[in-house]
């Protein structure tokens, strides 16, 4: 994912943002990111992203 | 059986390539109705495939397309078909669910849904976020196959493991002005495609008469109900 | 010439009938997809004959229907037309223009409106008046056959002493926003009724090729843009 | 016209309400109105009804 892609995409439980941590980046100017965390600036959930795809299913779902 | 179990099988063994090659005969007329202008942000709910971002990327100005799948493995081929189609187009695919969605209040200018709403949990719930998620003015356009007056649906719950919403045309339509949705258009879009074979070759594997086949597709079609947030 | 000059005398010589017939291929899809509901009110702008009242008061269970007419031999016959189709049928009709509804802010639910949009004398001040009588979540369906995209119209103002505005698709979304309509929907409905002869009779009286016949009804067809009171 | 579709029928001019005055009516219950006048409450301009049809033009479109 993009991460100009991000800047709408916020918590599933309260709606509140998100930080970024990035672990992997593919090069490139506009790379994507591949993996990281998604951490909501208000609960403190953690979200990960995975192979491009942010997994933001509330964590009850995750399994 | 989650939906992630369900629909990550599916994706495992290639039917999001079947449903987008017999959903496609109806989603690009509806896609076709979108007022989509340039710099638009669109969302597609159970995005499967991905085939209707990657078809707005390439007809629209859109700015970005978001496709929300709550099976993994559908989130994870639809975005490699849409790099492998165009590597350029600003779209992105989050695992999700239609119950909780991860998007800011007023953030989207179009959501677009094909025979995937009927899997929420909570239909209600699922509008109620919708109509949080889109703009003023923002538009959703909801397909489904599986619905009331579509009696050639009925049984499909029979081969499916998560729960099915059963609604008619007149029940989508108060539920969406229940969830504050405006209801712009309601339309049956036929599906004139599908290939009807001559009557002599009735009962196929699937249809009793060649009359049925013709109601299901070329006068029932798909259900489309086109909401608008205040 | 004024618009009761010019369509009084399209009254006179049953040219009335003759649209009706011609638009009803595509007006009926587009009045199939009207959500109306019990009870609701609609207004038809510029009606003619009438028909796309008649039609929702037989297969809807909308309360009434007002049909505006700036020819008064229009209102007169299609007000006849009316009464010999379902007396009880509450349906009324007004001579007024468009520039300046008699209708009271928020009183209707729907408006419709089949080629005749173009021919107001100044078409942002009509949005302005439909986007003042409709209700909140009130929709405005107006179809064109007229329009920039349609390059098989664009001689139709040299027949007609009326002046007409041809806006493309893009000039209707900007202006029914402009207006402060939401902008629900756009399309083009295609007429897959009328008649077209073999490539070999071509060229015929009105067409050149069959392509160019086929472009016309089978493609591009009518334009519909459907608005939304927020 | 029937009277009870005249209540959402406004001035053209102002949009005030008009004061009907009938001439003509069909007989029986809901019998509609064939003939009369609507006078603006506001700003006094009449619009005729003849057979059954409001004329409700602008004055200076009327002819
Ligand atoms: N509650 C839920 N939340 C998110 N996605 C869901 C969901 N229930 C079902 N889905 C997804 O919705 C899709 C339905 S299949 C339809 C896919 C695609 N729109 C097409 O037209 O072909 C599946 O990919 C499934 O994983
Ligand atoms: N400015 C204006 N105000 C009111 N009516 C108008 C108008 N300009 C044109 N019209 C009316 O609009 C109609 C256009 S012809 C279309 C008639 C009908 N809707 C149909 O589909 O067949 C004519 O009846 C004409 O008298």
């Amino acid at each position: 994912m993009k991460e100009s892609l991000l800047d709408i995409v916020c918590c599933p439980l309260d709606k509140h943002d998100l930080d970024l941590e990035v672990t992997e980046r593919e090069a490139g100017e506009d790379g994507e990111i591949t993996a990281g965390t998604l951490t909501c600036t208000d609960c403190g959930e953690t979200y990960p992203i995975e192979d491009g795809i942010p997994n933001l299913l509330p964590p009850d779902m995750r399994e | 059986m989650s939906v992630r179990d369900e629909f990550d099988a599916w994706a495992a063994d290639g039917r999001d390539k079947g449903m987008e090659e017999r959903h496609w005969n109806t989603a690009k007329h509806v896609l076709a109705r979108l007022p989509v202008e340039e710099g638009d942000r669109v969302l597609d709910l159970g995005t499967g495939s991905g085939y209707a971002l990657r078809a707005l990327a390439d007809s629209t100005g859109m700015d970005r397309g978001y496709g929300l799948d709550g099976a993994p493995e559908m989130a994870r081929n639809a975005r490699e078909y849409a790099r492998a189609a165009d590597p350029d187009a600003d779209l992105g695919f989050v695992v999700g669910d239609f119950g909780s969605l991860p998007f800011a209040d007023d953030s989207l200018d179009h959501a677009f849904t094909m025979e995937a709403f009927y899997y929420s949990g909570d239909p209600h719930e699922t509008l109620r976020e919708v109509a949080r998620v889109l703009k003023s003015g923002g538009t959703f356009y909801c397909a489904v196959n599986y619905y009331e007056e579509n009696v050639h649906s009925h049984d499909w719950q029979e081969h499916i493991s998560v729960d099915m919403t059963r609604w008619g045309a007149d029940e989508y339509r108060a539920a969406f002005r229940e969830a504050g949705l405006h209801v712009a258009e309601q339309d049956n879009v036929a599906d004139t495609e599908v290939d009807i074979p001559p009557a002599a070759e009735f009962p196929t594997d699937s249809w009793d008469t060649r009359e049925a086949m013709v109601e299901r597709y070329r006068e029932l079609g798909t259900l489309l109900t086109v909401g608008v947030a205040p």
